[in-house]
C-alpha cells in the first residue's frame, strides 16, 4: 500500500475530488495547508497603503491511502483534474505504507482500504 | 416643529443606516469564505455611492414636487433643504432629518440586490450599476409612490414604509439580474456552503433592530402610528421565522436556522408596507402567510435553477410584493382593505404592484443587459475559482489561517 | 401624551430587543462549536414564540388590572390597546409602546434561562418549556410586581426595571434547571471550551447598549429619571466589571478577559432593579459589591459541581437578587433605603426576593422535572457527542472548514 | 426642559457607549489572532476605568466653571449634578444627561490610542495610562475647548464633537507613544496580518452608526442643528470611503476593502469639529479631501517605520486636525470660515489646533516616558512572540481550534 | 519507529486521547481533517428548501511516532477507544519513519520520542 | 528522497521558515495542529473563576520533502532556528518517499522537488 499525498490550488480541489470519485477512489482525507514552492507567493494589500507578501498561500492536502497497483492511476487522475500550466499546479508524493486497519470491522491490510 | 419628533426620525435613521452592514454580514455569512470581503465591499459601497448621490441628484429627483413621474430639480445639491419642515412629508422634522431618514433607504435597496449576483459580479461595474439603477429606477419608483405628485401615490397606493419601493423593487431587479447574467461557473441548480452562519444571525439581528426605525420611523412622528408600526413590526416577523421553523421542521425533519433566519427577513419585508395600516393581530396573519409564501417562492427558485442563491427575489420580492397585496385586504387603520370593504383599495393595490414590477423588472433587465455587454458584468472563470477577495480587491478574510 | 417620551420608549424598546441576539452570542460564544447555532436559535425562538404569546395571552396577564395574583383578561390578544396612553403605567406614551416595550422584557427572560442547559436541551421540549414558562412563571411575576393591582407592587417592592422579575427570576430557574436535568456527559464539574471569545464581547456590547433602553427606558419618560437611571446603568458594571478584573488578577495571576465579561453582565443585573432609585456613587457601590458577590456565586457553583456552566444562576439570579436587596439598603430617589432610615423598605425587598424566589424556584422545578419525564429534555448520548447543530438542525455554523 | 431634546441625549450617549466597542472589533481585526482579546479587554477597560473616573473626578475637571485652564471642584463625585439643566451646556436636558453623554466622548479617547502599541503593550501599565492620561490629558484639554471659561473657548475655537478635543488629541499620543515605546520585536516597517476583516467591517459599521449619536448628539437638542450634523455625519465619511476606494484602485490596481473602511473613519474623524457648522456640500468636500490627506498621512507613516501600526495617528490625528482646520475653511452656519471672509476664524481654529497637539503632544510624551522608565510598558519578547492573550489574561480568542 | 495516522470521529477524539494517556502514550499530533470513506457524507440542510450533501464530513486526524514493539498496542487502544461500529469509524496506517529528533535536547532516534 | 515532519512552536515558525529560505530550501508544506508531548499543556482560565487544562497546545507542523543528501542539512536549520531550551521545543521526524511528481510540468523525482 501507498499513501498518495497531493497539494493542489484550493479551486481545483472539488474537480481533483469528482474525477477520483468517477474513477472509484472514493476514500480520501483532506485538509487545509499553506505551502510555498517556487511560486512566489501573493501578494496582499494593506489598506491599499502599502503591500504586503504572504509568501505561504492557501492549498488543500490530500491523502488516499491506496493499493500499490493503483499509484499510477491515482497520479493520473490527479494531476490531470488539478492542472493549469501556471506556477502553483502542486506536488504529489507517494510514500509507503506498511498496514491499514478499519476500525469498524477490525480488517486489516488491503482489505480496510 | 417638535423636538420628539426630531429625536425621533434621526434615531430611526441611524437605526436605518445600521441595516446596510447588516445585509453585508446576512449576505457575507452565507456566501464562501473566499468571497465575504467582497459582499461587504459592495454593501458598503452603495451606503457610499447612493449617499453621495441622495445629496446630490437623487432626494430632488424622488422627493421635489415635480410631474406625476419624477420629482423637480430645485431641491439639487440639496438646495433650501434646511431646518424648517416640509410639511407634506413631515411636518414635525427639519426637512434635513426627512431627507436623510429616505437617504437610508435609498442606500439599501441596492445592497439587497447584490445577494443575486454574489461570489460573481465584477466591482467596478458594480458601482456603476449602484449609481444608475438609483437614478433610473429607485428614485422614480420612489417619487411614483412616496413624493408630492407621485402618480401612484395618487392614486391612493399604500406602502408605508418601502414594501414596493424597497423590498418588491430590489427582489424584482434580482430576479432579472439571475435572468440576464450567467450563473456562477460551479452553480448547479443547487447551493452553496455559508461561510459563517453566526454572522448571518448576526446581520438577520442588525436588521431586525433597524427596521424598527424602518418602519415605525416611517411615520415621522413619535406618536400613536410609530407604535403601532413598531409592534407590528415586532410581531410579524416573529410569525413568519415560526412558519419557516415548523414548515422546515415538517418538511426536512429538523427545523432549519438559516431559514428561520430567512423567515424573519421575509416576514419584515412583508409588513413593511402594512405597518401603520393593520392592526396587530392582522400583522402576525401577514407574516404568517408571508412565510408560507415565501418559503414556497424559495422552493420555486431552486426548481427553476435560478442563481439567484440568496434568495433575493424570493424573500424580498415576493415577500414585499405579498405585503403590499396584504395591506389591500388587511388594512384598517387610516384605510380600509378588501376584508373591510375596501374592494378599490385593494385593486389600487394590485395596480401598484403591477405597475411598479413591471418598470422596475423592465428596466433593471435593459440595464444589466446592456451593462453587461458593454462591459462584461461578471469576472472571468478563474477569478472567480479563486475567489473575489483576491480578485477584485486583494485581500482575503482571515490572511492568517 | 408626549412626543419626546415616546420617542425614548420606542427607542428603548428597540435597544431591549437587541438584548436578546446579544444573549445569543453571548452564550454562543462560550458554547463549543458544534453547539453554536443551537443557543442562537434558542434565543431567537424566544423572541418569536414569546413574541407573539405576549400580544395573544401575556401582556393581559401580566399588565391588565385584575386581582393581586394575575391580571385580567381584558387586553386579551391586544384588544383595546391602542394609541391612548394607560395612565397607571405611562401617562406620557400610547399603551401600544408600552406594550411592546414590556414586550421585549418577556422575550429576554426566558432566552437567558437556556444558559443553563446549553449543548444538551431538546429544540421541542424547550420551545414548549419557553411557552408555559412564560405563560405560568413569568405573567404571574410580572404582574406581581409591576401589574396594576399586583401584590408586590401594592406591598411597595421597588424593582426598576426588572431585577427581580427578569434576572432573579431567569437565574432561580437555571438554578431549578441544573438540579433538575442530567449534566452533560462529558461535564466533569469543570467548564467548556469557549468556541468564539470575541462574540462573547460582541454580546456584552449589544447587552451593555441595549440595557440602556431596559434600565433608562423604564422610567417610561425622557427626563431626569431616565437620565439617572442611564447614568447608574454606565456606572455600575463599569464597576463590577473592574471588580472581577481585579479579583480574576489577585486570584489567578492575570486579569479575564471572560471573567470581566461575566463582571459587566452582573453589575448590570445588579443595578437594574435599583436604576432609578439611587444616586451614582450607591451605582458604583452596588456594582463593585456585586461583582464580589457573583464571583463568589461562580465559585461555588463549580464547588457544587452543578452543570449550569454559563452561569446563569451566578450573574442574573445572585447579581439580580443582591441588587433588588441593595435597593432596600441603597434607595435615596422617591424611596429611602435601609442607609437612610427606610427599614421597612428594607424588609419589603426581602419579602418581594422571597416570594417570587420562591414561587419561580419550586414552579421551574416541577415544570422542568414533568417536562423531563414526559418527553424528555436532554438529547441521547450520541446527538451530544455529534453536537445539537447537526442533531438538533441539520446545520454546521461553519461548513467549509 | 425639554423630553425630546432628553430623548436624543440619551440615546445619543448609548450611541456612543458601543462606539467604544466598535474600536474593539476594528481593532482587534487587524491584529493577529494571539492579541485580539487584548485589543478587546483594552477597549473595554477604558470604558470601566474612565467610566468610573470621570464620574468621580473628570466631569468636574472638564466641565465645572472654573478658571480658564482647568474646571473647578464643584462637581466632585458628581455632587449637585442632577435633574434640572446646566443652561451653559444644554438647557433643554438634565445635566446628568450631559453628563452621561460627555463621560462617552472622555471613554471612547484612550481606546483610540491603543491602536498604536497594540500587541506590545502590558497590562496594568497600560490601566495606569488610562487613567493618568484621562486625568492629566483629557480632562484639561476638554475644558479648554468645552468648559464653561476655557480660554479657547473664549477664544472662539470651534470644535462641534470633538474633532480635536477627541481624535486629533488621540492620535497626537498615538504619535507621542511611537516615537517612545519600542516597536514590536517582529515589526519591519511593514505590517501586520490581520486575523479577521470582517471584524473590521463590524467595528467600522459600529462606528458609524454610533458616530451619529457623537457629532448630532452634540447639538444636545433634537431640532434643525442636530439633523445637519446627522447628515453632514452621513456624506462625509462615504466621500472619504469613495476617496480611499478610488486612490488605493489607482494606485495598486485594485480598491482595498481596509482601505476604504480607514477612510470612512478618517472622513468621520474629519467631519467632527465642523459636523454643525457647514453645510452639506461643504462636508462632502471635507470627507473627500480627509481622504487624500489621511491616505498621504498613511504612507508617510510607513516610510518613517514608525510601528503605530493600526495608523491612529495618521487617521484620527490627521483626520481631525483636518477637520478643525476645514472648520475655519467652511464654516457658514452660525460662524464664518476663511471661505466666507472668517480669516479671524481661520486664524483661531490653527492656534487652538496648535495649542492642543503642543500640549497633548508633550504631555503623553513625558508620560510615556516616565511611565515606561519606572515599570516598562511592553512586554518581554517571548511574551510578544506568545501573544498577549495568553501572557497577559491566559485566554485565547478560540481555544477550541 | 512507526508512525501511526488514524482518522477518527470528532467526537471520539477526546475518548481515544484518554485511553492513550492512560496507557503511557503521551506524544501526539492531532488536527482536523475532513474525510470520506465508504460512509456517505451527511446531509446538510440549505434553509430547510433543500438539502445539500457534503460529502467530505469532519474528523480528527492524529498522529503518534511510537517504538516498533508498540504498533499493536496503539491500533488496539485507539480501535478500542474509537469505535462505535457504525460507518464512519475510521480508519489506522502504519508508516516507516527512519528517524526523530528532539529539538530541545538534539536526542535522536528512539530516546527522542 | 525524505519527508521531514517538524512540529514547532507558533512562534518559532517565521524563524524557521526564513532560515530554511536563507540556506535555499523553498519548497514547503505547513499548517496548525495541536500536539502534546512531554510538555504539560497549557492553562487557560475560564472567567478567572476556575482553571482548565488544555493539554493539546497549538503548533505547526512543516513538511518538507528533500533530497536524502540534504536531510542533515534540513534537520540542523530547522533545529537551530526552533531552539528555545524549554520544554516544548519540537520534534522532527524523517519518513521515506518513494517518488514525487510536480503537476505543473509532469517532472518526476528529485526534478520534481
Ligand atoms: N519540497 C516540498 N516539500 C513539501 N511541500 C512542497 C514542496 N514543494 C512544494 N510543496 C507544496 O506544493 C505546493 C505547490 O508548489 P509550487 O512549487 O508552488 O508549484 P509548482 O510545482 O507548480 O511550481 C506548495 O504550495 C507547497 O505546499
Ligand atoms: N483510502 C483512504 N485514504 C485516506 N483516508 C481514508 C481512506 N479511507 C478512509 N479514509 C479516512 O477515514 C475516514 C473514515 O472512513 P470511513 O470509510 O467513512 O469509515 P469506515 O471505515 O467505518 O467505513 C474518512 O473520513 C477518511 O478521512
Ligand atoms: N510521539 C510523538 N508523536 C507525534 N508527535 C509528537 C510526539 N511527541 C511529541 N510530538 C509533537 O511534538 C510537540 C512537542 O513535543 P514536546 O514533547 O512538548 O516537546 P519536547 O520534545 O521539547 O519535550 C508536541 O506538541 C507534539 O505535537
Amino acid at each position: 500500500m501507498k499513501k498518495i499525498e497531493a497539494v493542489v490550488r484550493l479551486e481545483k480541489f472539488d474537480a481533483v475530488k469528482g474525477a477520483l470519485e468517477a474513477e472509484g477512489f472514493t476514500g480520501l482525507t483532506a485538509y487545509r495547508v499553506r505551502g510555498r514552492g517556487r511560486q512566489g507567493g501573493v501578494r496582499l494589500q494593506w489598506r491599499g497603503v502599502r503591500e504586503f507578501r504572504v509568501d505561504l498561500i492557501p492549498k488543500v492536502k490530500m491523502e488516499l491511502v491506496v493499493d500499490d497497483g493503483d499509484v499510477e492511476r491515482v497520479i493520473n487522475i490527479i494531476s490531470r483534474a488539478a492542472y493549469t500550466g501556471e506556477v502553483g499546479d502542486g506536488k504529489i508524493f507517494v510514500i509507503p505504507v506498511e498496514d491499514a486497519y478499519r476500525i469498524r470491522t477490525g480488517e486489516r491490510g488491503r482489505d480496510a482500504l | 416643529m417638535s423636538a420628539g419628533d426630531t429625536a425621533w426620525v434621526l434615531a430611526s435613521a441611524a437605526l436605518v443606516l445600521l441595516m446596510t452592514p447588516g445585509v453585508a454580514f446576512f449576505y457575507g455569512g452565507m456566501v464562501r469564505q473566499k468571497n465575504v470581503l467582497s459582499v461587504i465591499m459592495q454593501s458598503f459601497s452603495s451606503i457610499m455611492v447612493v449617499g453621495v448621490l441622495w445629496a446630490l441628484t437623487g432626494y430632488t429627483l424622488a422627493f421635489a414636487p415635480g410631474n406625476p413621474l419624477i420629482g423637480g430639480l430645485q431641491w439639487l445639491g440639496l438646495r433650501g433643504v434646511w431646518f424648517s419642515p416640509y410639511a407634506a412629508y413631515a411636518p414635525g422634522v427639519p426637512q434635513l432629518a426627512q431627507m436623510a431618514f429616505q437617504a437610508m433607504f435609498a442606500v439599501i435597496t441596492p445592497a439587497l440586490i447584490i445577494g443575486a449576483f454574489a461570489e460573481r459580479a465584477r466591482f467596478g461595474p458594480l458601482l456603476l450599476f449602484i449609481a444608475l439603477w438609483s437614478l433610473l429606477v429607485y428614485d422614480p419608483v420612489a417619487h411614483w409612490v412616496w413624493g408630492y405628485g407621485g402618480w401612484l401615490r395618487s392614486l391612493g397606493v399604500l406602502d408605508f414604509a418601502g414594501g414596493i419601493v424597497v423590498h418588491m423593487a430590489a427582489g424584482t431587479a434580482a430576479l432579472a439580474s439571475a435572468l440576464v447574467l450567467r450563473p456562477r461557473y460551479d452553480f448547479d441548480g443547487s447551493v452553496i456552503e455559508p461561510e459563517n452562519v453566526p454572522f448571518v444571525a448576526l446581520g438577520a439581528a442588525l436588521l431586525w433592530f433597524g427596521w424598527f426605525g424602518f418602519n415605525a420611523g416611517s411615520a415621522l412622528a413619535a406618536g400613536g402610528l410609530a407604535s403601532l408600526a413598531f409592534v407590528n413590526t415586532f410581531l410579524a416577523p416573529a410569525a413568519a421565522g415560526l412558519t419557516w421553523m415548523i414548515v422546515t421542521w415538517a418538511v426536512r425533519g429538523k427545523s432549519s436556522v438559516l431559514g428561520t433566519m430567512a423567515g424573519l427577513v421575509a416576514g419584515l419585508a412583508a409588513i413593511t408596507p402594512a405597518a401603520g395600516y393593520v392592526d396587530p393581530m392582522s400583522a402576525i396573519a401577514i407574516g404568517a402567510s408571508a412565510g408560507l409564501v415565501t418559503y414556497g417562492a424559495a422552493l420555486l427558485r431552486v426548481r427553476m435553477r435560478l442563481d439567484d442563491s440568496l434568495d433575493v427575489w424570493a424573500i424580498h420580492g415576493v415577500g414585499g410584493m405579498w405585503g403590499a397585496i396584504a395591506t389591500g385586504i388587511f388594512a384598517d387603520v387610516g384605510a380600509a382593505g378588501l376584508l373591510y370593504g375596501g374592494v378599490r383599495q385593494f385593486l389600487v393595490q394590485l395596480v401598484g404592484v403591477a405597475a411598479v414590477g413591471a418598470y422596475v423588472f423592465a428596466a433593471s433587465l435593459a440595464l444589466f443587459k446592456l451593462m453587461d455587454l458593454a462591459m462584461g458584468f461578471t469576472v472571468k472563470r478563474h477569478e472567480e475559482a479563486i475567489g473575489l477577495d483576491l480578485s477584485e480587491h486583494g485581500e482575503t478574510a482571515y490572511p492568517e489561517i
